[in-house]
């Protein structure tokens, strides 16, 4: 690791670089658990089940039984990764074949999963962090009528999660992928009795198949191209395919990142998604869902290191969301939507690390791993006080809060220590790592994940001190009290989390020796002393957290937002107009497109088919004039006719 | 006699004996239509299972019988896998169309006044002549017999929709039954005409379908036989732009009928296709397959298009139809067996979803008395199991993963891509569109505050809620396990390739390999 | 003497027959014309009798002047019953073709 | 003009050329007399003006039989016919010659000349230089031209010899069954009618016969009314069908007109109550159609005035049943 820790603590960072691994043993091979690690899927699958159908019936224990079939799951998950952990590097890789699944023609693609050290890292993050929010939903949820719903979509979720993670192929990694977007769907929109609920998940879906429209591109290059759409044999034939299919393919897959990972240009529908009940937040739209389309990338590394354009795209695609969502976490007042800025920047941070390619790799990851842990944490914290304040989520109604709600309070500071960098704790390790890499390969990238890093810090310590600290400023009805154990056990977990887990990955379980295997890693060469770019880093983030301090703990936080502001606090308020652009771009072209071709079709299409039958029976309608029942009429018409075949005759006869 | 008689023979029974039912005694006649709709599907089911995929028979089940020697025209049934499919299909709807519609008439009666409500068993006895003309259609092996199932299935429909419609049924009724004929009409002068050279080539008339491959077409005549079949059955499938009628049937029609109508009955487009344009006129298949590409990506976009904009549901997923349609022409069209199996597979799965757009509609419309959008509004709240249901067959039909229609239609754009990769490429597009009118339809009539007219509403019962399951269950099991399906379409799909004479393009690696020069391989597969 | 001379006058004459037929809304003028139009054709009869130096021209106008008595009495006949329900000896007055 | 220099070249005798002219004026003056005249007897009269102008060119071209049968079927009795049945349609029948049908007139005389045009055309050009064998040979072959048509109609046409024989007969039996009418009530035999006059004169209807038309007149024309004793005309002496021609100082007059319409609707009356009393087919009032509504056969009644039944709604398709 080239983090602060390790140049203080190891005497060289000269490491070597390490090229993927792609063997993969079968199940069978790989005997014991692995045999049966479908079962990570099916736990859920079952709940959900049950949940749902079962109805009415299953809502006394429905929450406990949802709760339970991901607390299993997550101890099989750690009874894996110790199997795994006793393995050799090259047999960590299990592919399990279960049957075969879409066979048509030449195409095929299998019910086939595979546990590798990537995916049980997945795995672990998703039933870890999954089952501690199941757990607080418990009490979130308890006055809700649909708590049994709730946790059925949640299990939903959690199943195909899973399946994203363990898929053995591009389809069936798409069905876990669609999977995800249905439970984020159904969950956004859970309390579907709010339009603007029902609208959010409607545009959090819609603009996921946006990005889906790439992966599905991105799959059907490879099938032209590989013949096949599985893992192994897609990397493996990787490196003969020609250079400009690699490099569109990893366009394709991009763009399905972006869309799943609320990255620009597809980032909009993020902060809508907010709608959702907070464990929801915290479990989807911050921790796992909206990281996979990391997850997409790092597990496609053998596309992307043989496309350094689409490469270069990623990191450029990460750098602008990572600036752009610190400044909307900056301005908005609203505390879920502030942290889900907040989460777009970090996943920007992610998508950096991923686009310098095998040297970021592995940090994208750990930055993964890392964020799932504080964001749920903050995110929780964020909603035992909404849960406290009346389902509010505006700032400048709060302050204060320190003094009645010390569990949150602690949490948060914990998340704000985590996700800040503040040495020891979690993102001091990532995210030095992301800085550290960027500015070996591209410095501009480099200052911008400072930069980032400063935004972070500014508006971590605004929404502390806006919520906990300063004076109060609550609505008359609110009377704000601690959480139950039942929310706040699961927040404290995650704190620890938030706290240790840098510390853990880096001296206890060496994540990047974990993962290497699977990414490959290059180690850059930095421009500068790293003890310059830690000293750097850290007066950055001391400069964001005073400039912060001083502006939002120190003096009155007025309860409107103040008018005479900047533009760019304009323009992050309005989330930096991504809607107007969407709306002007797609939405009113699209309507009005809409509206012609429904003319069109009523009075084009359909018009001229009308037009034919009544020109059919207006041609009748004339033509029966001729029958009008007067013998005359009908003796000239044979006068006529006679005129006409004489008339014949004799012009033929002449010709 | 072939167990495919039997299957036509049991509805027709079935119909003449509902049909003989006491007038009063209506609950009477919808048993009997039921059983008889159950041993259908009983006997298909047998049908199915002793079906052996792997046979080298093109057909099985094969049964001819003289019937009008002087002409060459035999009484012949038999099926490939993609006619057992299909058969498969029509034989699972109508028991759950009669069980989920068994107050389809006395409701379509009390939405529009003025019609009568009697005899409704003469609705239930159309629908088992129906069936029994839809199977006769996918079984039938003489061309000329098809083309009579073709037809005489026109009749049943036109009196479902006029008579036992809704709004404009009448105007409905005869749109359809104008246009159904005008491409009857045009598919019989191909049929004189294929019969003429059939005479020329065998020295005898012969309308036996497997016989007639061996014929040897000259190119211009058969580009003249091919637009004949074709047109007939672009008008049936309905592709853009002669797809006016079925909005128009759709939104007029009972759900139950609108179910059959478009869940099965247009799929005798699709399939005529594929059974009798391609083999039957391979160079010419081959030569105008860009033309109906092209017309099929237009219904694409079109009928999704248009589709967003309806705010009548049933109308809607009439253009949601012609959405998928296009996408069934499209695989059929593209010439690769991944697409073909995929447009086959998307038949089942179109015919499934569009089952369940109909009857959960034809449910909540029953309630609202109203198709319009805009009298619904959070449904949700009041009737969850009705709304879920919904959803989940608004999820089927914009084919999301896990559900069959997703590798259909996915299989179909792979095909497609193979040998026009940048159309391919364009009609994903249309996934958003399908996204968004589903999506935009649902948020509009099922969440939202729960709506004056909407307050009230009985969630499903058990009967409405268990004709649904088998659709659910089939969707989403193919879904995951397609293998039952897919084994025995693709047999049938790589010989009806053998007959056209096409082949797969190879993958790109393949070609790289071999040339040695690994480049231009998607401008390669693209041509 | 030059037979076109009355094929010419019998066509004449069978012209203003028709245009009887056409204009005159009598049925009894109808009915006269057509006797002019069947006697413009037994002249040419005649004619062509002579012109080709045999009988038979002059059978056929003899059967011809049968069946127009024949037509006569059975027309007229119809007439009376026509006149006697209706009051009219119009012809377009039985436009009951119509409707 | 050529066409009829070519007739004039090539003629045969100056006396046949004279009697063609003569004819040919006739016949076409007859026929378009039918055309314009607008009095059905007039029309009738120029018809038997063509027919006897067509009989003496028959005869001019060696047909004397048919030009004896012209004259006696046609002019004799086929005309009289006409006259007979004008006679009860009503003599003073007169059409407006106005032309009701729009565009008529001038399309059918448009159509008709063109026929002239195609007939003079055609068949005048191609007969023009033909040559007439001439029909006094045929004649001569049986010894007269009625001999030779006997021989070719007995042997050669015998066949529809028969065939039109049994045509006219059908012809008159099919005239007498269709001018046939059914009797609606009982007979009535000469008791009955006489104690009804009687029954009638109480009501002031004068029960002897009505006056003779030209008594004390200065004609005894049918159509002069007799005078009464104070030398006025009376209408009620002149039959129904000829009440049209009324004498000039009547129709001047409109005190006596005024006195006539009494008179006329005092007759109708009693002539209805005679007609309600059986005296049906008297035959002949024309201008008593609207008093007698009632005295349609009943086969007959309703064929004209009763409304058909509802033409079928254009909508009713058979989904609405």
């Amino acid at each position: 690791m080239i983090s602060l820790a390790s140049t203080i603590l190891s005497t060289s960072d000269e490491e070597p670089a390490v090229e993927p691994i792609t063997a993969v043993v079968s199940a069978a091979e790989a005997g014991g658990l692995f045999e049966w690690f479908w079962l990570l899927i099916a736990f859920p699958v079952f709940g959900m089940l049950v949940l749902l159908i079962g109805g009415r019936r299953t809502n006394a224990w429905g929450h406990l039984l949802g709760t339970a079939v991901v607390l299993v799951p997550f101890g099989i998950g750690v009874a894996l990764l110790i199997d795994m952990m006793g393995r050799a590097e090259d047999q960590r890789s299990v592919v399990l074949h279960m049957w075969d699944w879409t066979i048509a023609g030449n195409f095929t693609a299998d019910m086939a999963l595979r546990l590798d050290p990537l995916s049980m890292v997945f795995v672990l993050l998703i039933t870890g962090v999954g089952s501690l929010i199941h757990i607080y939903s418990i009490g979130y949820m308890s006055h809700d009528p649909d708590r049994r719903k709730f946790f059925g979509f949640l299990n939903l979720f959690i199943a195909a999660m899973l399946l994203l993670v363990l898929a053995n192929n591009y389809l069936l990694l798409y069905v876990g992928w669609e999977g995800v977007g249905l439970a984020s769907y159904l969950l956004v929109g859970f309390w579907q009795y709010k339009n603007s609920a029902a609208v959010a998940a409607k545009k959090a879906f819609v603009m996921n198949r946006v990005g889906d429209v790439g992966l599905s591109l991105g799959i059907m290059l490879m099938f032209v191209t590989f013949g096949s759409v599985a893992f192994e044999e897609v990397f493996a034939a990787a490196g003969e395919a020609d250079g400009t299919v690699v490099t569109l393919i990893g366009l394709a897959l991009l763009l399905a990142a972006t869309g799943k990972s609320a990255q620009y240009p597809l980032q909009a529908w993020l902060l809508d998604a907010m709608e959702g009940p907070t464990p929801v937040s915290a479990l989807i739209h911050a921790a796992t869902m909206v990281t996979a389309g990391v997850y997409l990338i790092v597990r496609s590394n053998a596309l992307f290191d043989l496309a350094p354009i689409a490469l270069n795209v990623v990191l450029v695609v990460g750098v602008v969301t990572m600036v752009a969502g610190a400044v909307i976490g900056c301005a908005n007042d609203d505390l879920k939507k502030s942290l889900a800025g907040s989460t777009m920047s970090q996943i920007g941070y992610m998508f950096t690390a991923a686009g310098l390619g095998p040297a970021g790799y592995v940090f994208a990851i750990f930055h993964l791993l890392m964020h799932g842990m504080f964001k749920a944490d903050l995110f929780l914290s964020a909603g035992s006080v909404m849960h406290n304040m009346n389902d509010q989520l505006n700032m400048r109604r709060f302050g204060a809060l320190r003094t009645v709600m010390i569990v949150t309070t602690g949490t948060f500071f914990a998340g704000f220590l985590g996700i800040t960098g503040v040495p020891p704790f979690d993102s001091f390790f990532s995210k030095d790592d992301i800085i550290k890499s960027a500015l070996s390969q591209n410095w501009l990238a480099g200052i911008a994940t400072i930069f980032a890093a400063g935004l972070t810090a500014f508006y971590m310590t605004r929404q502390l001190s806006m919520t906990f600290f300063g004076k109060k400023r609550w609505t008359q009805d609110v009377k704000p009290k601690e959480s139950p154990p039942v929310m706040t056990v699961p927040m404290i977990f995650l704190s620890a989390g938030a706290l240790f887990g840098g510390l853990t990955m880096v001296y206890l379980f060496n994540l990047q020796e974990w993962l290497t295997p699977i990414t490959g890693f290059t180690p850059g060469e930095l421009p500068i002393p790293d003890w310059a770019v830690e000293v750097i880093t850290i007066a950055t983030l001391a400069i964001g957290v005073t400039l912060a301090w001083r502006q939002y703990a120190t003096r009155d936080v007025p309860e409107t937002p103040p008018v005479n502001v900047t533009p760019l606090t304009v323009a992050a308020r309005k989330s930096l107009y991504a809607d107007a652009i969407n709306e002007g771009l797609f939405m009113r072209p699209g309507q009005h497109l809409t509206r012609f071709l429904v003319w069109f079709d009523n009075r084009g299409v359909d018009g001229i088919v009308r037009g034919t039958a009544s020109g059919v029976s207006g041609l009748s309608n004339r033509l029966k004039l001729l029958q009008n029942g007067y013998a005359r009429s009908y003796a000239l018409t044979m006068v006529v006719g006679v005129l006409v075949i004489a008339a014949i005759f004799i012009v033929s006869r002449w010709v | 006699m072939s167990i495919l008689t039997i299957l036509g023979i049991i509805p027709l029974v079935g119909s003449v004996i509902v049909g003989f039912t006491p007038t009063k005694d209506v609950a009477r006649a919808k048993i009997i239509a039921l059983v008889f709709a159950v041993a259908t599907f009983v006997v298909a089911v047998v049908a199915v299972v002793g079906f052996d995929p792997n046979s080298a028979e093109p057909f099985q089940y094969v049964a001819q019988h003289d019937w009008i020697p002087a002409l060459g025209i035999s009484f012949a049934v038999g099926v490939d896998g993609i006619g057992l499919i299909l058969v498969f299909l029509a034989t699972l709807l109508v028991p759950v169309v009669i069980w989920a519609g068994w107050n389809d008439v006395e409701e379509a009666g009390e939405q529009s006044p003025g019609q009568t409500q009697g005899n409704v068993r003469g609705y239930f006895a159309l629908m088992l002549v129906l069936e029994a003309m839809m199977i006769g259609v996918f079984v039938s092996l003489d061309v000329v017999l098809f083309y009579i199932f073709f037809e005489v299935i026109l009749i049943p429909v036109y009196f479902m929709i006029g008579r036992y419609g809704t709004g404009r049924r009448t105007y409905a009724a005869v749109k359809f039954l104008v246009y159904s004929l005008l491409g009857g009409l045009i598919m019989l002068a191909a049929l004189a005409g294929l019969w003429y050279v059939s005479l020329q080539n065998f020295g005898g008339a012969n309308m036996y379908f497997p016989d007639l491959l061996s014929m040897d077409i000259d190119p211009t005549v058969q580009g003249w036989l091919f637009w004949g079949f074709f047109i007939a059955f672009a008008i049936k499938a309905p592709l853009w732009p002669v797809h006016t009628w079925l909005p128009d049937a759709a939104g007029s029609s009972t759900p139950g009928t609108a179910t059959l109508l478009i869940g099965v009955l247009d799929k005798i487009g699709t399939f005529g296709m594929l059974r009798l344009c391609l083999p039957l006129f391979p160079e010419a298949s081959q030569q105008y397959a860009p033309v109906i590409i092209a017309i099929s990506v237009i219904g694409i976009f079109y009928g999704a298009l248009v589709a967003i904009g309806q705010s009548d549901m049933k109308r809607m997923f009439g253009y949601v139809s012609i959405s998928h349609f296009g996408f069934m022409t499209m695989g059929i069209f593209a010439f690769t067996s991944v697409a073909q199996t995929g447009a086959t597979f998307y038949m089942l799965g179109h015919g499934l979803s569009t089952a369940m757009l109909f009857l959960v509609a034809g449910y909540l419309i029953s309630r609202r008395k109203s198709a319009q959008v805009t009298d619904f509004g959070g449904v949700v709240n009041v009737a969850p199991v009705a709304a879920g249901l919904f959803l989940i067959a608004g999820l089927s039909a914009l084919a999301l993963p896990g559900f069959m229609t997703f590798q259909a239609e996915f299989l179909v754009l792979v095909g497609t891509f193979e040998r026009y990769a940048w159309v391919a490429a364009f009609s994903t597009l249309a996934i958003i569109l399908a996204a968004l009118y589903i999506l935009f339809m649902y948020q509009r009539s099922m969440t939202g505050p729960t709506s004056e007219g909407v307050k009230g509403f009985k969630d499903l019962n058990f009967r409405e809620r268990w004709a649904i399951a088998p659709l659910v269950v089939v969707l989403i099991g193919l879904g995951f396990y397609p293998s039952p399906a897919m084994n025995v379409i693709n047999p049938a799909v790589e010989r009806t390739m053998e007959w056209v004479g096409a082949t797969n393009p190879p993958p790109a690696i393949a070609d790289a390999t071999a040339e040695a020069t690994p480049s231009d391989s998607v401008e390669g597969s693209a041509r | 003497m030059d037979p076109s001379a009355y094929v010419i006058l019998s066509g004449i004459l069978f012209s203003i027959g028709a245009l009887g037929v056409l204009l005159r809304r009598n049925a009894i003028v109808v009915f006269m014309s057509v006797e002019l139009m069947l006697n413009s054709a037994n002249l040419a009869f005649v004619a062509f009798a002579r012109m080709h130096g045999n009988l038979d021209g002059q059978v056929i106008a003899f059967f011809v002047m049968i069946v127009a008595a024949a037509e006569v009495v059975v027309g007229l006949a119809i007439l009376m019953t026509i006149f006697r329900t209706r009051r009219s000896a119009s012809v377009d007055e039985p436009s009951l073709l119509r409707n | 003009m050529t066409l009829v220099m070519q007739a004039a070249e090539s003629s045969g005798s100056t006396g046949e050329q004279v009697t063609f002219w003569i004819c040919a004026f006739l016949i076409v003056t007859g026929g378009l007399g039918l055309i314009l005249s607008r009095k059905t007897v007039h029309s009738a009269l120029f018809v038997a003006q063509t027919m006897i102008s067509l009989a003496v060119l028959y005869a001019a071209n060696g047909a004397p039989f048919l030009a004896l049968v012209q004259v006696i079927v046609y002019t004799g009795a086929v005309m009289m016919l006409f006259l007979f049945v004008l006679m009860l349609v009503g003599v003073d029948s007169s059409d407006s010659l106005i032309e009701t049908l729009k565009g008529q007139r001038v399309a059918a005389i448009l159509m008709v000349l063109g026929v002239v045009v195609l007939i003079v055309a055609s068949v005048g050009g191609a007969l023009s230089n033909s040559t007439s064998l001439g029909i006094a040979e045929a004649n001569e072959e049986f010894g007269g031209n009625v001999e030779g048509l006997a021989h070719l109609m007995f042997t050669t046409y015998l066949l529809p010899l028969q065939v039109v024989a049994a045509l006219l007969i059908s012809a008159a039996l099919g005239a007498l069954v269709l001018a046939h009418r059914e009797r609606i009530g009982e007979r009535l035999d000469q008791t009955t009618l006489a104690n009804r006059r009687v029954a009638a004169f109480g009501d002031g209807v004068h029960p002897g016969g009505l006056p003779n038309p030209g008594v004390l007149a200065s004609s005894n024309a049918i159509g002069t009314p007799a005078l009464l004793p104070d030398g006025t005309p009376t209408e009620l002496s002149v039959p129904v069908p000829l009440r049209g021609k009324k004498a000039p100082e009547i129709l001047n007059d409109p005190e006596l007109i005024k006195a006539e319409q009494a008179e006329i609707e005092s007759i109708s009356e009693s002539e209805s109550a005679i007609r309600d009393a059986g005296l049906a087919g008297i035959g002949g009032h024309t201008d008593l159609s609207d008093v007698y509504p009632d005295q349609l056969d009943p086969d007959e009644a309703g064929t004209g005035e009763t409304e058909l039944p509802p033409a079928p709604d254009d909508d009713a398709k058979p989904g609405d049943a």
